[in-house]
């Protein structure tokens, strides 16, 4: 913090980024307008990535919350971990294969990241920034995945998928899109990941919970769903908030600019339509719920919320605030749904990821064509190209990895250790050791 | 000597106490139990599946006392634990052959 | 996040929003250094409107760990529901019911709130990003009033409640001063909300817990105070220092400008005064129960940071420092007195939110005029009225709704649902189903 | 939120604060571009504080998190207690004890800190902004001390050694690097506190740790070590993103500028460097616990992430990816090492603090010349000389005052109520009352 | 009358309980116990240091039955609970001299 | 048979456990519980409140033994348990009639 050696530090950072401009950076002082658009475009890069970094622990704690309480620290470190891992891999590997790719293009370049590296930034912003702003989105991707399969999977198994996944699966179809691959060539439109992010997440969840299977106990033989309810109902609560709280980064920061007044109206406008979205998707599952149930269900209401945040994730900018209830209160009505049918399919979703983030994710994909004006072109028909082309990629890649673990490594722990809970079982603790029967407390 | 073993509803703890202090019981000891009985538990609904909850929260009183005065203390117990509803609870009473007190040593009905 | 279809969104956004200054903008460079200010304001706004936002996860925390196991899980559902609904309602109503009306008026307009609205920008931030950081505030208000009368409200009567508090009761008062209505042409003066946020929803809080009468078995027939010790402090703590980061949002961002150095300055002198208070307010407090019950009381160290808070927040800007301290501690000290004596009167208050919000907002209103010189024209007589005529208005609008609900649909549960705790009764859920007697454990 | 009347607190605040400036501050246009700097940099000291003030929150849940039950609330109030108590005392003594030295100084002056006072702004950011970052960094290092020390030291003798701490012996250590004194003349480098904050921190705790010896039974005289398992992992999880989150701020604002291009590129550089050592750090963690234990040990993961945040915070701009996550990953290494270390010794760390703060943040600081040109002047030695004479310094001073205290007002609770535990024997009240054992379950 | 406490893996709750109804057991009480015996505990690591924990989880079912019901029950728990694993648990049967419905105030067999 | 219930100090567990296996005790099951008795409890405070918490925390050792081990057992408990100090907790005897080990149906002494 001393001030002439900062001023040394940020000239040789200069030297090391952006060499042209560097030497045009002889004093402190703006150049240009362009300079302080870029320091705007950069701010927002980077505030829009430490909220969505502060959703992995919103996704932590709404996972701790909905598992039980023997498999709450596996839990905990699953997150954190996917979250760690998500940084070395999109660092290593994911992002120059998702953004080092031709225009209309199928693959990118398989090349280790580094900052200032000219392919990465238009000149418009910080290259770090955005460097940072994408790989929690890959992160994101993975903390969906935790979820679905909690309670029955172990430990390495799933790191190895999240390696994969965050380095592999989720930039190559991310390459197509936002990489200004073939699917952007097309006309596809996804402004913040309904599809890219959330329907990925939620593909390779749903690949996960098919080859895993149920929790045992979940489908009793004789019939009927036996619910297993979550441990801490606050700590799934905090983390939905949390969740919400990132989305405003999420989409905010998607707009990828605030240097002009019309991005900044543009991000002010993602912030309320976001916030809109998931309040009217809260308040449907709050209503759906009731009707009937006859009581509200908690864990569908903060589920609901987070379907309408994930259902304005394809076009936060375009709908208007009644339009943005609308997108956001059918993801909380999806939700309400398909919870239970799942069930009925006996596939077990720990948290209702599957509904969230897939189901949700398409609904708001499909609608996205609704809030523009024709001479966008965007068209139903290539989102569901999209849809359909991402599914379909990120599914299959997803159960082939998710069969050559279990045939080789393995993925699901034993019985035994599924009823002692993974934590003591894999991890050797307890989330809680010394509550009720705690063996600290004896 | 008997061991009143008393299973009550869990408000009723401070009332049953007071009344037996005032009958001379100087001791007992309460634990959070489950029950299964006539009392049928209730529904939940998690996330759309029904299911039934059968064990209802309970307290269980278990008190030491001369056998003279166990009448007396079962007694007690049923008109201050009792609503008239269903799921009141139980009162058993089982013989002890011996008490001691630890910190002293003190046996049997000393040791109350 | 394809850039060349963002600039054709951001192009499409500004029409939409700014007519006339679209046209100007057909390159993404700066056109003049007010376009600059434009940025930082609506930065400002939205940097401080996510902060509040998160201050619903505050209340929701800190609630939570106020009341007993039994009601976490309704907590939770209120606090949710609450935020949700003042999105909707201030959309639909609030916001121009606030801030539609005419200079020196008593009462604004009746229209659904759109972006781009003239009405609502001075031209000098994005409109969105206005109504967003507005929206916050009405949320806030109505976090405050289901703290006070949790444990024993029926779900969906609160929730009516809450729909008018956050579309009607608070949009008009707040339009007397911030709408620029009769209370601001007096001069009365409340520059974040001590009163129009704080206190409202106190006095809301207040006329709930008179009318739905206090907790079963907290005051005792034999006379004393049965006390009902909160279910998880850390929760609690947690709670607090999430209000406590928000409130850098709630009085910094209410400067309403970062475009000019002065601007700049005050938001960064709002940020030092409001911290100071807080911690003036929690070591008042940590001091004075040690005093007077030999044993430091977390819970009202807690109360106190807030109350220290809601203090400076009529006033945080022309305070030096040592004021700043100052009044945080009186705040502080308030509610060490404040929340015996309600217990004294018998007013069931679970989280001491009367005493922090509403006596401690009175404190700050009144003292507005101790750091202003004369010619600012604040004045003590001009803040009472201030303080009086909005108490009187929300305190007999909310008396007569919650007596409305009461006639109604009954506003309280019966005593056996008081009993099993309202997550069961209302929810059939509960928040920690495994923790000691749990069913799910057995 | 009035416009009008904000324009005349504007300028009085400007009066107040910049008198040569605020005459030209007639309009609210910009003047220059030079205000868009002072204004970026105001921005990224205020984000910057409100970040790393939330990690007097993670600090909170870590410890609540790490120690028993039977201690949650007494680590609570301590936690917001010393965030408050930092709070004042930086303004009443540190600030200026820090800031106001001479060049090549060895101490600075005791005078209150004052917004404006131009010693403490060089005129390119507001001052106050840079206070409030400034007592953050003071606060943090107190948070750092409670948790190694926690489950048995009286709450007084803690808070009045914080008020020591950080209104003395921080920044008094502090004034010879970034106050510009004697550390700094010599050529010292710590860029955001690897030594002046976390090392401090981790010294104090150590002194702090020998004196008041270990937990009751935690070293059995039969030799082995017993470990007490934190009560709640979850709780101490989300500790770790709060304090990752904040470490943004932590680092990212010790760039202190973002008012160029080079500076934004260097704090988003910065944002990079610090997620991927602390990734790397967990990661580091994960991997050896396995291969160490067979098992994985999240208490050490999370400490592993917070080591590597830590190595990195003494130089995270200059250190590519790569160097970064190798700096990082032995942060981790150390962490998994020293803790059992540290028992073998018999110094009882409840959280893990001495490694995590002391030891990386010594590899941090000693590691910092290799990222560095050799013409920036960073050497070995001088890391050296700064690292031991901060430590010893700070050891020394502390060590002096831990026994003062302990000679007078007793620093530790009796082995009676160690054994109750400080919730019920200091505070009279619980952390969760109603679990298990509770007494209001009854 | 007998109580019969039987110490059992906390898993075999809901198979135990099904077969006592149908034997006519209408009630029994539940708590959660920690036991130690031949089934040995676990080794757990926390932060680099193991330790044993030597208490299994187990829960104990208290049922007051007809004397003439004990044989049966007994021999229904000891069928259902048992999964031939070391730690399976016990059955103990004591005399019990009375017992009372707290609701009704109806006593012994009638009290069940 | 014998069944020792003895209530005692939390933090005595490990002792009178390690006693009890020098004796020969295989077997016993720990549950938590709340004690009133000559140990009065403490008074807290709550947002200005006081309140008085009655109950102590203790734990209930259950154990069943042969007859002929039952005074050896209750004395080693008192000489472990013991503080001296008020609160140190109870021991009490009662009969038992039948023993049996789910896992293998072994009876009486064998299942213990
Ligand atoms: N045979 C029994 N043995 C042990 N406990 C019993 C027995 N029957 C009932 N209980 C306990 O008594 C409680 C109340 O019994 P229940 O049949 O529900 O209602 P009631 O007390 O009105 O007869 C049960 O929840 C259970 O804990
Ligand atoms: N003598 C005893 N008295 C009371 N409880 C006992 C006794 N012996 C065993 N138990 C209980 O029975 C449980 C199972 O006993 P254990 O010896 O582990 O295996 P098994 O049931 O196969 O003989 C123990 O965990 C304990 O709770
Ligand atoms: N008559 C009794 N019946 C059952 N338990 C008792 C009885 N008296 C005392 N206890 C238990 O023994 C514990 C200790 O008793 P207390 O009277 O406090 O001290 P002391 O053990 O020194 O006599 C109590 O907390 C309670 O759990």
């Amino acid at each position: 913090m001393n001030l002439s050696k900062n001023l040394i530090r940020a000239v040789i950072a200069a030297l090391l980024l952006i060499p042209g401009q560097a030497l045009a950076q002889e004093t402190p002082e703006f150049a240009s307008f362009a300079d302080t658009a870029y320091i705007f475009n950069t701010l927002l890069f980077l505030i829009g990535g430490f909220l969505v970094m502060w959703m992995a622990a919103g996704f932590t704690m709404l996972e701790a919350g909905l598992v039980r309480t023997k498999n709450v620290a596996m839990q905990c470190t699953k997150n954190i971990a996917l979250y760690s891992i998500a940084g070395l891999m999109y660092w290593a590997v994911g992002y120059n294969l998702m953004y080092g790719i031709d225009a209309g293009g199928v693959i990118g370049s398989f090349a280790v990241w580094a900052p200032g590296d000219p392919a990465t930034s238009d000149g418009s912003y910080a290259s770090a920034s955005d460097w940072f702003f994408q790989m929690v989105f890959a992160a994101t991707t993975a903390s969906i995945v935790s979820g679905t399969i909690a309670e029955r999977i172990k430990l390495w198994p799933f790191l190895i998928f999240t390696v994969i996944l965050t380095g592999i699966i989720y930039p190559i179809q991310g390459s197509w899109e936002w990489g200004t691959g073939w699917l952007d060539a097309r006309g596809f439109s996804d402004f913040a990941g309904s599809t890219l992010v959330h329907s990925t997440g939620g593909w390779a969840a749903l690949a996960g919970a098919l080859i895993l299977g149920p929790r045992m106990g979940k489908y009793p033989k004789g019939g009927g769903i036996h619910p297993f309810p979550g441990s801490s109902l606050p700590l799934a609560t905090l983390g939905t908030f949390v969740l919400w709280l990132g989305w405003f980064g999420f989409n905010g920061a998607s707009q990828l600019a605030m240097g002009t007044i019309a991005d900044a109206n543009a991000v002010a406008i993602i912030f309320t339509n976001t916030n809109t979205a998931a309040a009217a998707g809260a308040v449907a599952a709050l209503l759906l719920t009731q009707l009937m149930y006859k009581k509200v269900d908690l864990t569908l209401v903060l589920n609901g919320a987070l379907a309408g945040l994930v259902s304005i994730t394809a076009e936060p900018l375009t709908p208007g605030m009644g339009q943005a209830a609308l997108i956001g209160a059918v993801g909380g009505i999806i939700v309400v749904f398909a919870v239970p049918m799942l069930d009925k399919f006996k596939i077990d979703d720990v948290v209702g990821a599957i509904p969230v983030h897939l189901m949700a994710g398409i609904w708001g994909t499909m609608i996205v064509p609704w809030t523009h004006a024709p001479e966008d072109g965007v068209t139903y028909l290539e989102q569901a190209i999209g849809v359909v082309s991402i599914g379909a990629f990120v599914f299959t890649a997803s159960a082939i990895l998710w069969f050559v673990l279990k045939l080789t490594i393995g993925i699901r722990v034993s019985p035994e250790e599924e009823m002692m809970g993974l934590d003591k079982a894999e991890l050797g603790l307890e989330a809680y050791p010394e509550f009720g029967q705690g063996s600290q407390r004896v | 000597m008997k061991l009143i073993i008393a299973i009550i509803k869990p408000f009723k703890l401070d009332a049953v106490r007071d009344q037996l202090t005032t009958l001379g019981v100087q001791g007992l000891t309460v634990s959070e139990v489950n029950g299964y009985g006539r009392q049928k538990g209730h529904t939940e609904i998690y996330r759309g599946a029904e299911y039934s909850v059968n064990f209802v929260p309970k307290l269980k009183l278990e008190i030491v006392v001369d056998g003279k005065l166990a009448g007396k203390v079962i007694e007690a117990i049923q008109e201050t634990a009792g609503t008239g509803q269903i799921g009141d609870g139980k009162i058993f009473s089982i013989p002890v052959e011996k008490a001691v007190r630890i910190r002293t040593g003190e046996q049997n009905l000393e040791a109350l």
